[in-house]
């Protein structure tokens, strides 16, 4: 481990539905400055693992620490309050809230935010992601890829430590996927830390510094993304798929 | 732009102003005109989840009653307008159906009414307002028992009929009665009356509440025919259509009636007029009460009306009903003698009634004891009969109690003999 | 002249307490009862409407809160106001406890349980009526010995202004946006770090209280209570009302109060046609405007007095101000 | 407390059971293609119920061909009613579905019932029965009627069953059940599965009403506690599960019928009977919110 703090470390992962293993003793871990892709075939056990580390699934085995501090048990609110932040694989907004009240909720929900200032920041986020026309519009009339955009605000609006992207380019416009590409590599820039997950793997490529693969439920590769590349085992399941 | 806006809002002011004038005309009450027809107010429940079924017949009484006077030229030469409200069975509806007959229509008199609990909300404003209000089916001891001078009860009250049970039960030498009552106003205060009396004549039972939505009995009565020792007698305090199926189970279940178990409702559903088409042969044998003058004692009026009632609606009207119409006509004799729409006057004049209608002889107490007993008809006619036959009408029914008008010998018949 | 909508609000509050007098007895009860329909309806619309939570239960909180305040002052001799405390009291500690035990549902389920609940709660008033006095009628002590209706109309009013502004100062701060986010999707609220089921139960405890409010006030304001003012058949008014009205802003819940028991009363003469007249515009409302029938009229009111240009774009009430801070 | 008590009793739970048992599968099957709860299923009951009843008194028909009249008009209505109101559920503009559900059904519910008494009259009616008499097994004594309810309604759940399972149309309602965008893929048309599930849901229903109503009378709101028994049966069973119901049906007689039976308290027993179905009811979301038969979370956390 580099001399970088470790955000957050899933511990033996276990998920089981019914009879499926979804995931099987993983382990993952996320340093600060870290931009991670996590790809595999469908059904390998991402979105699993993803929801484990956010809060959003109990795991059955193993246990998530965020920021060395133990999680199990804890709502998925108090993950976002610890800094994890995450978006969906399918977008989901507050449909019928407009674009600025969405990026209100999270913000407002930081201890000791006024609303001037969330209101403030909502507005900057806004610039930053080129929606201010919008900010009047409800969220559900915006099209894909700006809800996308969207729901990446609201991740920010948390000032997470780490953001999770759950298939952030999936059917994304190819000119609103380069932007959104953009946007993340600046927010990375800035500092900030991303586990992203994708099928797209030339997006993937060209973004990520470290690329995880799953396949079945297992972590099979872990590593920088050249050398994952020519991984016996990750051209093993992709070819198997 | 702005200045546009401006008097956008201006239209819409004045229209909204216009509109709050408009509305609030219709708030502000204006006098009755002397010309106008004579406004009788009526109440009781049309609609769910009050007891519809008798309100109906209550209001085709009441409206057959209004042509009949109109007919005849009115009182004080002025036609009878009934305006009816629903209350749906709720005290709040009653209230505010009695204050807009009241404040509204003006109305002189209000007659209706088929639960006690919603005729205790309405009582309330007839008193303030110093208007008479005649409780044609509502049984509750509280409704005279509160001494207000301008409430009259044509009904006979609780103690009167839950009274005559007991007595009869105890009588007819029941030991050991099954006591079934529906969870309202009625099936309630029949166990309050009844109770005391059966403990009085040392008759045991076991009591039973049910939810008034109530139409599966079956695990009931199964349990009713494994109490040891067996019951001799199943007295049901009933009022909605809950009765039917009970009785139904009762009998294809070979409790009551049966050679050991007799069986009687009380509250109106076995003298309604799908009676025997939802209970067929369960019917017959059921002892249960007619708020009426037995059909031997029946008076010209009685005849007249029950003919008419069924040339009218083509079917038969229930003791209700002409509890209903005796009420309208009460009122018009009323009217007329006090020659006069005056809360005071009319009360006046309904405490002097003393006048042979639908169900004989009417006279209002004036005295308080018991405390019941003010304004109400003492002498309201109540007799149980026993169904000898199926589809037999009530009327045709032999009287079992009370004695002095019983038509036949036996206080009880029993099934088989 | 911007908020002009608020003056003009506050004109017709004012004329309403002025002019009160010079309405007939009917009329009054009849505002009277549309106020107490308007506290239901506003606190079922923010359980309803802000927070998503589909509540059969509401009625049944009234029914509570009546019962409650009835008893204890019939027992212990206090005071009706404090009587009416205690009883919303009661329904804020039952309401936040069985929006505690429901917070995994969602939808139909949520319908199907808080349905159970109230007809359990009907039930169990009607059963014991050695206590309750079952159907036949609680009588309860009224709040003022006058004859007159003018104090309970003034009483009313002032509950209805009070519980307006209360509600309103929630859905207008930070509390009503997290409650409207949980409506829209919980899964993304509780990602966006709002504390899904804490909110989940204050909604409930809060609405409970004021239903418990409106029935307590109700008892102590006709002097009888029955278990059926928790029964379906009131439920189902109160929901004809609020969606009409348009369940999710409180002022247009309120509006379809006033509008439903005002039409109510004008077609009472129709007795039973009534009901299923309501049916078919509830029906209507649904299936053709479901915002509510008096949502579109609001929201041309509050943009009375402002510049075309911005009303255009103020056609969402944007929170201005956190009230909580 | 016998044992020939003990069995009348029991055997008493699994008929009424069997008949609650068939309110409910329509319940279940609307729920599991249209993805909403009906509440307006009792009263669809009540309609299936007199409509019997007139067939019977108007026209003169047998008992029986009287209800599969009654089921045949149900259906139709049930599609008109579908396609009027039910249509906003299939568009994706339309938010928040279940809510949208929820509230419609709710208000056809008050919107029947209260015309109801207007139509059809307050007294209470009674068909005649399909066949009169009792019979008598060992202690117990049992209506031929509430035989012959409970025998049709098994041989009405088995007939839907066969029919999802074994048949083409029965198949694609499944499919739709299962996913709809699958089934929109292999050239199923949900948009006409829907109506006819909501037909098929309410032929059931009136079906259960035909059947019933000589056993308990027909009045207008006679659907409000059938509706709350079906929800009882339907939350028990696992919603969507046919299977399920008709455990969670004679489950819910049982239990009632028990209840009444043998609550220690004989002056409240039958007054909490309902009460009591209700509680397990609360419990069983509380506790086990997929029920004891379903085969899926459908749209549970």
């Amino acid at each position: 481990m580099s001399a970088a703090a470790e955000l957050i470390r899933g511990v033996s992962l276990v998920k089981r539905f019914g009879g499926i293993v979804a995931n099987d003793t993983v382990e993952f871990s996320v340093v600060e400055g870290d931009l991670v892709g996590l790809i595999g075939p469908n059904g390998s056990g991402k979105s699993t693992l993803i929801n484990m580390l956010t809060g959003h699934l109990p795991p059955d085995g193993g246990e998530v620490v965020v920021r060395g501090h133990e999680m199990r048990g804890q709502a998925a609110h108090l993950y976002a309050a610890m800094g994890v932040a995450r978006t969906f694989q399918l977008t989901q907004l507050f449909g019928r809230m407009t674009v600025l009240e969405n990026l209100l909720v999270p913000g407002l929900t930081r201890p000791g935010s006024t609303w001037r200032s969330v209101v403030q920041q909502a507005r900057s986020t806004l610039d930053f992601l080129k929606l201010t026309h919008l900010e009047q519009l409800h969220a559900k009339n915006l099209s894909g890829g700006q809800q996308k955009l969207l729901e990446l605000g609201r991740c920010m609006m948390l000032e997470p430590a780490i953001l999770f992207l759950d298939e952030p380019f999936a059917g994304v416009h190819p000119h609103l996927r380069d932007q959104l590409i953009t946007r993340i590599q600046e927010l990375h820039e800035a500092g900030r830390t991303f586990v992203v997950v994708d099928h797209d793997m030339e997006s993937i490529l060209r973004l990520s510094k470290r690329l995880v693969v799953m396949a079945r439920g297992r972590k099979i590769a872990d590593g920088p993304p050249a050398d994952v590349r020519e991984d016996q085992a990750v051209l093993a399941a992709y070819a198997g798929s | 732009m702005l200045v546009q806006g401006r008097r956008h809002v201006g239209s819409k002011l004045a229209a909204l102003v216009g509109g709050l004038v408009l509305v609030s005309t219709q708030f502000v009450g204006a006098p009755a005109n002397a010309a106008d027809p004579i406004k009788i107010g009526w109440v009781g429940p049309l609609s769910p989840p009050g007891g519809y079924a008798e309100g109906v017949l209550m209001k085709q009484a009441a409206e057959l009653a209004a042509d009949e006077i109109n007919a005849k030229g009115g009182v004080l030469g002025r036609p009878i307008q009934v305006i009816f409200q629903d209350t749906r069975g709720q005290p709040e509806e009653g209230t505010a159906a009695a204050e807009r007959l009241i404040s509204q229509e003006h109305v002189v008199a209000i007659t209706g009414e088929f639960h006690s609990s919603v005729f205790l909300a309405e009582m309330e404003v007839a008193h303030n307002a110093g208007i008479p209000i005649i409780a044609v089916d509502v049984w509750a001891l509280k409704i005279t028992a509160k001494g207000y001078p301008e409430v009259f009860r044509v009904a006979p009250n609780q103690a009167l009929i839950a009274g005559k049970y007991g007595e009869w039960i105890a009588a007819a030498g029941f030991k050991n009665v099954a006591f079934l009552y529906e969870k309202n106003d009625g099936g309630q205060s029949a166990r309050d009356v009844m109770l005391p009396i059966l403990d009085k004549h040392g008759v045991k039972y076991d009591v039973v509440g049910a939810d008034p939505s109530a139409t599966e009995f079956t695990a009931q009565i199964e349990r009713f025919k494994s109490h040891s020792p067996a019951y001799d007698f199943f007295m049901a305090a009933y009022s909605l259509a809950g009765a039917y199926p009970m009785m139904n189970q009762s009998h294809t279940l070979g409790f009551a009636p049966t050679a050991k178990t007799g069986i009687a409702n009380s509250g109106g559903p076995a003298v309604d007029p799908t009676f025997w088409k939802n209970v067929g042969e369960g019917g017959k044998y059921v002892v249960t009460e007619v708020v009426g003058l037995p059909k031997n004692a029946w008076n010209d009026t009685t005849k007249a009306f029950v003919a008419a009632f069924k040339k009218k609606y083509n079917h038969s009207p229930s003791p209700q009903a002409i509890e209903n119409y005796d009420a309208m006509l009460l009122l018009a004799d009323a009217i007329g003698r006090a020659k006069s729409t005056d809360g005071k006057a009319l009360i006046a004049a309904l405490e002097k009634t003393d006048i042979v209608l639908g169900r004989g002889r009417y006279t209002f107490s004036t005295g308080h004891t018991p405390d019941w007993a003010y304004h109400q008809f003492m002498d309201a006619p109540v007799a149980l009969i026993q169904y000898d036959k199926v589809n037999q009408d009530a009327e045709d029914a032999p009287i079992i109690w009370p004695r002095d008008i019983a038509d036949v010998k036996y206080l009880y018949l029993k099934p088989g003999q | 002249m911007r908020g002009l909508h608020i003056y003009i609000l506050l004109a017709v509050a004012a004329l309403a307490l002025v002019f009160a007098d010079r309405l007939s007895s009917y009329w009054m009860h009849v505002a009277i009862i549309a106020m107490f329909y308007g506290i239901l309806a506003s606190s079922w619309s923010l359980l309803a409407g802000y927070a998503g939570l589909f509540s059969l239960g509401h009625m049944a909180f009234a029914s509570i809160g009546g019962y409650t305040s009835a008893l204890l002052v019939q027992w212990y001799g206090i005071p009706i106001p404090v009587g009416m405390v205690a009883g919303v009291a009661l329904c804020c500690v039952l309401g936040g406890l069985i929006g505690w035990v429901c917070l995994r549902m969602t939808g139909p389920y949520l319908a199907i349980f808080t349905l159970g609940f109230s007809e359990i709660v009907r039930i169990i008033f009607a059963t014991e009526d050695d206590i309750t006095a079952g159907m036949a009628g609680l009588h309860v002590e009224r709040l003022f010995s006058t004859t007159s209706r003018l104090p309970y109309f003034y009483v009313a009013f002032a509950l209805l202004v009070v519980s307006l502004l209360l509600m309103g100062v929630i859905v207008r701060s930070r509390w009503g946006l997290f409650l409207r986010a949980i409506r829209e999707d919980e899964q993304a609220a509780s990602a966006s770090g709002v504390a899904v089921a804490r909110f989940r139960i204050l909604a409930f405890a809060i609405a409970s209280g004021f239903a418990a409010l409106a029935g307590s006030f109700y008892g102590h304001y006709i002097g009888i209570l029955t278990p059926s003012i928790g029964g379906l058949d009131f439920m189902a008014v109160l929901v004809v009302m609020t969606v009409i009205g348009g369940m999710e802003r409180l002022p247009t819940a309120v509006g379809g109060a006033f509008v439903v028991e005002f039409l109510l009363e004008v077609l009472r003469g129709y007795g039973q046609w009534r009901l299923p007249l309501f049916g078919i515009i509830l029906l209507l409302t649904m299936r053709f405007a479901r915002n509510g029938l008096l949502t579109p009229l609001w929201l041309r009111f509050v943009q009375l007095g402002e510049p075309r240009a911005v009303a255009a774009t103020a056609l969402r009430d944007v929170p201005q101000k956190d009230p909580a801070q | 407390m016998t044992w020939d008590y003990i069995f009348v009793q029991v055997a008493n739970g699994a008929v009424i059971g069997i008949i609650y048992a068939l309110i409910a599968v329509g319940v279940t099957l609307i729920f599991s293609i249209l993805k909403i709860v009906n509440f307006a299923h009792g009263d669809l009951y009540m309609l299936g119920g007199y409509c019997a009843y007139y067939f019977i008194a108007l026209l003169g028909a047998p008992p029986l061909l009287a209800m599969l009249l009654s089921m045949a008009t149900l259906f139709a209505l049930a599609i008109v009613l579908e396609r009027l109101l039910l249509t906003p559920l299939y568009s994706d503009a339309t938010e928040r579905k279940d809510e949208y559900g929820l509230i419609i059904t709710f208000g056809l519910a008050f919107f029947l019932r209260n015309i109801a008494v207007i139509i059809f009259g307050p007294y209470p009616l009674k068909p005649p029965s399909f066949i009169p008499g009792v019979q008598h097994i060992g202690e117990m004594t049992v209506t031929n009627d509430r035989l012959f309810a409970g025998g049709v309604g098994i041989v009405l759940i088995l007939a839907l069953l066969y029919f999802m399972h074994r048949t083409i149309w029965g198949q694609a309602l499944d499919a739709v059940s299962q996913s709809r965008e699958s089934a929109a893929i292999v050239g199923i048309n949900s948009r006409r599965f829907n109506s006819v599930a909501f037909g098929i849901g309410a032929a059931l229903a009136a079906a259960a009403g035909a059947l019933i109503a000589p056993i308990f009378s027909l009045a207008p709101d006679m659907g409000v506690l059938p509706n709350i028994h079906a929800f009882v049966i339907v939350i028990l069973g696992g919603m969507g599960s046919v299977l399920g119901s008709i455990f969670a049906g004679i489950l819910l007689g049982e239990a009632e019928n028990l209840f009444t039976a043998f609550f220690p308290d004989p002056t409240r027993a039958l007054a909490y009977t309902n009460a009591f179905g209700l509680l397990i009811l609360m419990v069983v979301l509380i506790v086990r919110p997929q029920g004891f038969f379903g085969r899926r979370h459908l749209r549970m956390e």
